[in-house]
C-alpha cells in the first residue's frame, strides 16, 4: 500500500466504506473526507470511531456538522500532501464534481510515486455496468483531476443479494479495463456476511464490514 | 356623400365615448335620450352622410363593437 | 347601389362574450390587437393564452383560443411548462403591472433569461386596478393611490422600467414599449405584437411588449382624459419604442 | 433489465422516466439533488424536457402549465421547497390537473437540517395550499416499492385528474439498495385528455383550465365534485400492508423508512417472545383506517412511531375509533430511531410502565 490512497467512484461504489475499513484496517494515520456530494452516509459520521482507532478524521471546517450540505473543505486536507511521514486516505465524492475537490491540493504534491489513485466499481450500478461505461468513468476522473487512475477496486455488490458469480464477473470486467489502462485490480471487496466467497479474487481481499450504513439496510 | 358606413353593436356599447374623440369628420355622439341591453347610453352616428370609412372609431372602441364597410366606386373597378 | 367590403370587424379571434373591462379601459383595445395579430399570421388554432390575476384575470373567457389561468405573476413560468411541452404552439401571457412587476418579477426575468419561446403582453396602466386601486411598482411619483394616498414618493421606490429592464437580459430576442392613446398608436403597437408572434413562430425567442394603458376608474377620470393623462405623464417617464431587436441584421 | 444498485433519488428518476414522464422542472435542495441531476442528462437522452427553474414556485407552476397542456409533468423537492409548491399545487387540485411531486423530506421547521424527517405528514396529508383538496399520497418504505409506486403513480394522478405526492423520506433518497424496473404495476383505465388546452383546436372548441369560479354556488358545486374524488380515493383505494398482526399483542403504525426500522424491531421482539404487528400505511392520504378494523382482540396496545413529535399521530386516534389505548414514540431533528429504541419502548408498553 502506498503512503497515499485516493480512491474515486461513482456514488454508491461504497468508496466510504471501503476508505474506512482501509484506515482501520491498515492503521492510518489520516482519512480525509472529501465528500462533499452526499449529505448523506459519510465517513465523517464516524468521528468517534476513528478518534478510537487513532485515525485522524478531517472533513468540514466546522467539526462535527454531519448534518450539513455546506461544502467546506477543511485546509488539513493538504497535510499528508507535504509531511512524508503520515499516511492518509482520501475519500472522494462521487461524481466529477466530487473529484474536482482534489485539485486544489494538487500543486502541493512532492512525489506522484506515493500515491495510489484508485477507481472503485460496482457493475451493478448502471454507470459502470460495462468496460466501454467504467473506461469513460475512468477518463472523466482523470479529466476532472490530471491524475492517472492507477488501480481498480472490484466493489462488485447488490448488498445483501450479492453472489460470488457476480463477483467473479466483475472481476472478468474489470480485467478487460486493466488490460486497456495497463492497470491492475488492487482490491477485491467481499462483505463480511459472504465470507463464504471462496474464490481466490485478484488484488487483496478487503473483508467490509459496514460501519456507516448498516442499521437502514 | 359618404365613402361608407359604421354598423354598431348599440347593445354592446358601453358609452365610453372614446371613438367619439378620434372621428375626424365629428359624427358620433352618445345618445342620452335612450339606454342600451346593458343599461349604458350608447354611441350613434349623426351624421352618417359625412362617413369617410376611415375606421378610427372602430379601432378606438375597446369593447369592438363597431363593424366599418367601405364603398367601392365603381370606376375603381 | 355602390358596392362595399368590410374594412373592420370584430375579430374572430375574440370570443363572443362582451370583456368585463369598465368603460373606455384601453384593456379592450389591447385584446383586440392580441385577437387580431394572431388571426392575421393564421397562428390562433395553435395559440394558448396564459391569463394573471388582475383586472385581466378573466380573460381566458374573451379570447377564443386555448387558455389557463396562472396564479399571481407565474404566467411565464405557465407558460414555460406549456411551451417546453408544446413547442409548436404560440403562447403569450397577459400580465398588468401588479402581477408581471411585482410578486411575478423573478418568473418574467427567468423566461426572457431562459430566452423561453414565449411573448409576454405587459400592460401598464401604473396602478393595481382589479384590488382597488393600490400603488404598484410602476406608479408614477406623486401619483396618489389607495396605499401612497400623499403621492408616491422615493421612500416608496422609483417606478420601474420594465421595458428598459427587460432589454438589458441577454435572452431577451424583441422589447418594444407601445401605447394605444391613437388609431396611429393602435396599428404601431399591433405592428409590433405581430413582430412579437412572429419571432415566436421562427423559434427565435423570448418577446415582451409594454403597452401603456389606463384605468379611468381608479385614477378618477373619463375614460378620454385617461387617455390624455397616459400621454402627458406615463410616455415622458416610460419612453415608446424597442429596446431590444436581436434579430437585426440577421437576415444578411 | 436485471437488477442494479441505485440511489433511491437515481431510482425515483429513472421510474418516472419508464413511466412516461414528458417533463421534469425543478430547482436544487438537498437531500434530493440527485433526482435533478440524473434527470438532467437521462431526460434528453429520452427526447423529454428538463428545466431547472429559478424557484420552487416558478417549478410548480411549469408542472401545472404542462399538465394543462395535457404533458405528464414531474416536480421534486424537500420540505422547504414543498412548502413554497403549495400555490401551484392547489391550483393543479383547483383546476383539477394531474402531475407527481416527490417529496424528499428533511427535517424542519424553517431551514431545519438536511438530515432525514417525516416532519411534513401534515403539509402532504391536508393537502397543504389554500382551499378544500387533498393529494393521493404514497409513502414507500424501500427503493423498489418507490419505483414501483412511481411507475403507477401517472396513472393515478391521470385516473383522479389530481396531483399525486410521492413521500418519502432523506433516508430513502440517499440509500442504495438494489431495484429492478421489470416489475408489473397497475394499468389504469385512463379517458384521453380531451380538456386539454394543448393548443390544437383544430377539431374542438377551445380549452380552458382554471380554478376560478367566481359564483359560490358555482365554486360550491365544484368544491363537492372535488369531495366526491376524495371520498372515492378514501372508500377504494386505500393501501396498506398488514405486517405479523395475527395474534399480535400489540400493533406498531409506522410508514416508510420509520416502518423499514420497525420490522428489525419486531424481530427481536418476536425472539423475546412478543408478539408484534405492524399497520404500514402505504397510502397517507386517504389514511388506511380500514386496516384498524382488521385487528382482533389480542391487539391491546398500539404504538405509533415516527420521525416526528407525532403527525401522523391524529389520524391514527381517528382511525382507532377509541378502541385500544394509543402510545407515541419518536425521534426528530434529523434522527432515526434505532430498531433497539422501538422495542425498548414497546418493552414499557406491555410491562404496563407507558400511560397512553
Amino acid at each position: 500500500m502506498k503512503r497515499i490512497t485516493i480512491i474515486s467512484g461513482h456514488y454508491g461504489s461504497g468508496k466510504s466504506e471501503i476508505s474506512v475499513n482501509l484506515a482501520i484496517n491498515n492503521k492510518i494515520d489520516y482519512l480525509v473526507d472529501l465528500d462533499i456530494i452526499n449529505p448523506y452516509f459519510r465517513s465523517r459520521g464516524l468521528a468517534d470511531l476513528l478518534e478510537e482507532k487513532n485515525i485522524h478524521l478531517v472533513e468540514s471546517t466546522i467539526k462535527g456538522m454531519t448534518g450539513s450540505d455546506l461544502p467546506y473543505i477543511s485546509g488539513e486536507g493538504v497535510v499528508p500532501f507535504v509531511n512524508p511521514d503520515i499516511t492518509a486516505i482520501y475519500d472522494l465524492g462521487g461524481t466529477e464534481n466530487g473529484a474536482r475537490v482534489l485539485i486544489q491540493f494538487l500543486d502541493r504534491v512532492k512525489d506522484v510515486n506515493e500515491i495510489d489513485f484508485l477507481c472503485s466499481v460496482n457493475i451493478f450500478r448502471p454507470e459502470t455496468a460495462d468496460v466501454k461505461g467504467i473506461l469513460d468513468t475512468i477518463a472523466m476522473y482523470e479529466a476532472e483531476t490530471q491524475l492517472k487512475i492507477t488501480g481498480l477496486i472490484n466493489n462488485t455488490n447488490l448488498i445483501n443479494e450479492t453472489e460470488e458469480v457476480d463477483l467473479i464477473r466483475g472481476e472478468k470486467i474489470l480485467i478487460e479495463v486493466g488490460k486497456k489502462l495497463n492497470i491492475p485490480i488492487v482490491y477485491t471487496v467481499v462483505e463480511e456476511t459472504k465470507k463464504n466467497f471462496n474464490h481466490k479474487f485478484l488484488g487483496e481481499r478487503i473483508t467490509l464490514i459496514r460501519y456507516i450504513a448498516k442499521k437502514y439496510l | 356623400m359618404a365613402k361608407g358606413q359604421i354598423f354598431i353593436e348599440t347593445d354592446r356599447c358601453k358609452g365610453c365615448a372614446l371613438c367619439t374623440f378620434y372621428c375626424p369628420v365629428h359624427i358620433l355622439k352618445l345618445d342620452d335620450t335612450q339606454t342600451n341591453a346593458k343599461g349604458y347610453t350608447p354611441m350613434v352616428t349623426f351624421d352618417p352622410d359625412k362617413c369617410i370609412a376611415c375606421g378610427f372609431c372602430a379601432i378606438m372602441c375597446p369593447d369592438s363593437v363597431i363593424t366599418v364597410e367601405r364603398f367601392i366606386k365603381e370606376a375603381q373597378k | 347601389m355602390p358596392k362595399s367590403k368590410i374594412v373592420y370587424e370584430r375579430s374572430e379571434g375574440l370570443s363572443l362574450m362582451d370583456n368585463s373591462y369598465c368603460p373606455g379601459c384601453t384593456h379592450g383595445i389591447i385584446h383586440k390587437l392580441v385577437a387580431e395579430s394572431l388571426v392575421e399570421l393564421e397562428l390562433l388554432e395553435r395559440t394558448i393564452g396564459i391569463s394573471s390575476v388582475g383586472c385581466s384575470a378573466l380573460n381566458y373567457d374573451f379570447f377564443s383560443c386555448d387558455m389557463q389561468q396562472a396564479p399571481h405573476g407565474r404566467a411565464p413560468a405557465v407558460a414555460t411548462g406549456i411551451k417546453r411541452v408544446r413547442p409548436n404552439s404560440i403562447i403569450f401571457t397577459y400580465q398588468g403591472d401588479g402581477d408581471l412587476a411585482s410578486i411575478g418579477i423573478a418568473e418574467a426575468i427567468h423566461a426572457a433569461h431562459r430566452s423561453e419561446n414565449i411573448t409576454i403582453v405587459f400592460v401598464n396602466n401604473a396602478i393595481y386596478g382589479m384590488t382597488g386601486g393600490q400603488m404598484s411598482p410602476t406608479t408614477l411619483l406623486g401619483q396618489k393611490t389607495t396605499t401612497s394616498p400623499d403621492g408616491r414618493t422615493k421612500a416608496q421606490g422609483l417606478p420601474l422600467r420594465i421595458a428598459e429592464m427587460m432589454a438589458t437580459i441577454p435572452g431577451a430576442t424583441y422589447v418594444e414599449r407601445v401605447s394605444v392613446h391613437n388609431p396611429q398608436h393602435v396599428a404601431k403597437a399591433k405592428k409590433a405584437l405581430k413582430k412579437a408572434f412572429s419571432i415566436q413562430k421562427e423559434n427565435k425567442g423570448f418577446t415582451l411588449i409594454e403597452f401603456i394603458s389606463t384605468c379611468p376608474v381608479n385614477w378618477g377620470m373619463t375614460p378620454k382624459d385617461a387617455v390624455d393623462w397616459a400621454v402627458d405623464n406615463m410616455i415622458p417617464y416610460y419612453p415608446l419604442g424597442v429596446f431590444k431587436d436581436a434579430t437585426v441584421g440577421e437576415e444578411k | 433489465m436485471a437488477k442494479v444498485l441505485m440511489k433511491g433519488n437515481e431510482a425515483m428518476a429513472l421510474a418516472a422516466i419508464k413511466a412516461g414522464c414528458d417533463a421534469f422542472y425543478g430547482y436544487p435542495i438537498t437531500p434530493q439533488n440527485e433526482l435533478p441531476e440524473y434527470l438532467s442528462k437521462h431526460m434528453a437522452l429520452n427526447g423529454r424536457v428538463f428545466v431547472q427553474s429559478e424557484s420552487e414556485v416558478a417549478a410548480i407552476n411549469m408542472v401545472y402549465g404542462a399538465a394543462g397542456a395535457g404533458a405528464r409533468a414531474l416536480t421534486s423537492s424537500s420540505s422547504p421547497g414543498i412548502a413554497l409548491k403549495q400555490e401551484g399545487i392547489s391550483y393543479m387540485a383547483g383546476a383539477e390537473l394531474p402531475g407527481v411531486i416527490i417529496n424528499v423530506m428533511r427535517g424542519g421547521p424553517g431551514l431545519g437540517g438536511i438530515q432525514p424527517s417525516q416532519g411534513d405528514y401534515k403539509q402532504i396529508t391536508r393537502g397543504g395550499g389554500n382551499g378544500d383538496y387533498y393529494l393521493y399520497s404514497l409513502a414507500p418504505e424501500s427503493l423498489q416499492e418507490a419505483v414501483d409506486l412511481i411507475k403507477e403513480s401517472f396513472d393515478i394522478a391521470d385516473y383522479f385528474r389530481n396531483p399525486v405526492m410521492i413521500a418519502v423520506d432523506g433516508l430513502i433518497g440517499q440509500m442504495m439498495e438494489p431495484v429492478t424496473f421489470d416489475n408489473e404495476t397497475p394499468k389504469w383505465e385512463l379517458e384521453p385528455k380531451t380538456w386539454a388546452a394543448d393548443g390544437d383546436r383544430s377539431n374542438r372548441e377551445k380549452n380552458v383550465i382554471n380554478s376560478l369560479y367566481l359564483d359560490p354556488l358555482m365554486l360550491e358545486k365544484h368544491n363537492l365534485k372535488l369531495k366526491a374524488k376524495y371520498d372515492v380515493m378514501r372508500d377504494k383505494h386505500q393501501r396498506y400492508e398488514m405486517i405479523n398482526v395475527k395474534d399480535a399483542e400489540i400493533v406498531i403504525v409506522a410508514y416508510g423508512s420509520m416502518a423499514r426500522i420497525a420490522r428489525t424491531s419486531i424481530e427481536i421482539l418476536e425472539e423475546k417472545g412478543i408478539k408484534c404487528g405492524m399497520i404500514r400505511p402505504i397510502t397517507i392520504f386517504p389514511f388506511p383506517d380500514k386496516a384498524f378494523r382488521e385487528l382482533q382482540d389480542s391487539v391491546k396496545n398500539i404504538l405509533v412511531v415516527e420521525m416526528s413529535t407525532g403527525q401522523m399521530l391524529e389520524d391514527v386516534k381517528i382511525a382507532n375509533e377509541c378502541e385500544r389505548p394509543i402510545h407515541f414514540y419518536g425521534r426528530v431533528g434529523g434522527i432515526v430511531p434505532e430498531a433497539e429504541e422501538v422495542v425498548s419502548q414497546v418493552l414499557k408498553i406491555i410491562g404496563g410502565e407507558d400511560n397512553a
